[in-house]
């Protein structure tokens, strides 16, 4: 059974997590090790969105030349406009894993910042009643023609906005997946509520596969669950401390 | 905090003020004592003796603000000496003027009313509280009923106002929209227009030959 | 104030705060210190200083609000440490958190804005139409021209939405793009990764089929 697969988000993340994952002791970082772990994770998304597939593709033909030029016993047969070329897609796939890499790094930055922002509340309360005489009147100017168009555009139909992975869609995220971002993130937030846990989720079925995670979580005693309101909003409070057991849940959860 | 030995009730006091003042900030309406005694758990007459307090030491600070007890409530206000520097900002304020997203609002209110905020959100995308608060103070639209479902939500209309400042002689002038709205169908069929989802056949000889090369 | 004597500068001083107090208090959006600067006819230095004197002050008397700058304008907001009652009174909290995928893309079109769908799309290496429009549907961030070139393509930057969202004054107070290129060690795991170096006598037949793959 495939637990825990990460949430890969495009060919460069799924790249650079597979080599990081080598980390340990970056001289045993290998080549074809990363093409065969690349290839099998290809392997594993059996339905690919055509526009998604190539991507993927390029960075796994990309890998496999790589790989075979190092099993090669002599460079010297190679056509050196053939070998400039491959060092070339060589540095860019390098190149791009380590931009990919920096705004990975500066998204956590901006989820810290965005985080302590929303520690304080903005007045946005705006002037008393005394001064509604003084406030100039905001449709001077607007036409009939202008109202009708701001509706015909706010009523025209939107095509779902799927937000997040809608390109490795055919993977649907799985309890596991969902598992795995929550006990990334709960430890780091603390506390927060299940409504703004899911606020950016575009689809109703990551909703409820959060909502599968969070009781499974909730199982394993890794947090504490309120909700002081029927209906109402969940309170969930990460209190597993830091010496949880992240493998434990990962075995146990859902078939996704 | 004054003296040395530390006294808590006199620490859990200046904590409740302050959360007073958190509070009635953000507060759009006047905060009544007794919804405030309810949030800090502490009795009517100790919040109301707090908010003087509150009250006067801005009063002796001089401060540009005031908190003041009015239509039931406690809510801050700017000093009333200083309207014409108020007046002059208003002027300028960019709000003044109707952003492209107040005016979706506004016209998504004059073509559904009756219409709950639900549901004008369901529409746009995002929250609307803000932008329909600010068009409600202008007077551009009103409450209008309570929707006869569970939760009975409130409904907004538009207001006479509104047709006077369009010049508009009622609702059924407003011109025709539905002739220029695609269906949801026909939308979605040009977003997904080319796309494909077929099954890849990542060709099992090539890869299989490739991953096992030592 | 505690002298005797009348000093009307010092006096001056005291009222233009206290207009700065009125004025942040009716605004809905951080006021720009030029903006005030033009309103009370003062220089912008002397209105940042001003308002930095205020928020000290309201420090030093550990009020519930704070005076911030943020999103390239000075506004109220309640003190961090007060959340928990600031939630209470809220009883929603209607501000949505961001998505992995959400911060890494606002994280690219804050550093290469003006920046274009494809050119974010080449560097996340996946479609970014859902995630930008959804930034975009927040106020995140929003079209702010056309690409020259051919095809002229939408260019996205940023919003002072976003700049409120993170807190931060302005664009400059992003951290140095420099602080997060990856560390030595991990370029090298990266560079190790890839590395191409012939050291392996293969049999030919699987070389055959290596080089065959695509």
């Amino acid at each position: 059974m495939n637990v825990a697969t990460p949430v890969y988000e495009g060919p460069f993340d799924m790249l650079l997590q597979l080599i990081l994952k080598e980390q340990v002791d970056i001289y045993e970082v290998n080549l074809s090790t990363i093409v065969d772990a690349y290839l099998e994770e290809i392997e594993h998304m059996q339905v690919l969105d055509l526009d998604v597939a190539t991507g993927f593709l390029l960075i796994a033909a990309t890998l496999v030349e790589l790989k075979a030029r190092r099993l090669l016993p002599n460079m010297a047969d190679l056509d050196l406009d053939e070998e400039l070329a491959l060092w070339e897609e060589r540095d860019m796939l390098l190149s791009r894993l380590l931009e990919a890499k920096t705004f990975k790094d500066v998204a956590q930055i901006f989820a810290a910042l965005a985080d302590e922002a929303d520690q304080s509340f903005p007045r946005v309360v705006g002037p008393d009643e005394r001064f509604s005489d003084t406030l100039p009147d905001m449709l001077e100017g607007t036409t009939i023609t202008r109202l009708r168009n701001a509706a015909i555009s706010a009523l025209t139909p939107k095509p779902t906005p799927t937000v997040d992975l809608f390109h490795i869609n055919p993977i649907k995220t799985t309890v596991a997946d969902a598992v795995v971002e929550l006990l990334d993130e709960l430890p780091r937030v603390g506390q927060i509520s299940f409504r703004r846990l899911t606020a950016d989720l575009a689809d109703r079925i990551e909703v409820i596969i959060r909502f599968l995670a969070v009781l499974e979580l909730f199982k394993q005693g890794a947090i504490e669950l309120d909700q002081p309101e029927r209906f109402g909003d969940i309170e969930i409070l990460w209190s597993a401390g830091e010496e949880f057991d992240r493998e434990d849940v990962l075995i146990d959860t859902y078939e996704g | 905090m004054s003296d040395d030995i530390l006294n808590p009730i006199e620490d859990q006091v200046a904590e409740f003020k302050r959360a007073i003042e958190s509070i009635v900030l953000v507060a759009h309406d006047p905060v009544p004592a007794e919804l405030l005694a309810q949030l800090l758990e502490q009795p009517t007459v100790l919040i109301e003796q707090w908010c003087e307090e509150l009250a006067s030491g801005y009063a002796e600070d001089e401060r540009g603000f005031e908190l003041v007890h009015v239509a039931g409530g406690f809510r801050y206000q700017t000093a009333g000496d200083l309207t014409p520097y108020v007046e002059r900002f208003l002027l300028h304020d960019q709000r003044a003027r109707l952003s492209g997203a107040a005016l979706e609002t506004l016209a998504i209110v004059a073509y559904k009313q009756p219409i709950s905020r639900a549901q004008v959100a369901a529409i746009r995308g995002v929250d609307p509280d803000g932008v329909l608060r600010t068009l409600q103070a202008r007077g551009y639209i009103d409450e209008v009923g309570r929707d006869p479902g569970p939760g009975q939500a409130i409904l907004y209309g538009t207001t006479d106002s509104f047709l006077e400042k369009l010049g508009l002689p009622s609702l059924d002038d407003l011109p025709p929209i539905a002739e220029f709205i695609p269906s949801a169908e026909v939308v979605e069929a040009l977003e997904t227009g080319l796309r494909v989802t077929p099954v890849i056949e990542v060709a099992p000889s090539e890869i299989d030959g490739a991953t096992r090369a030592p």
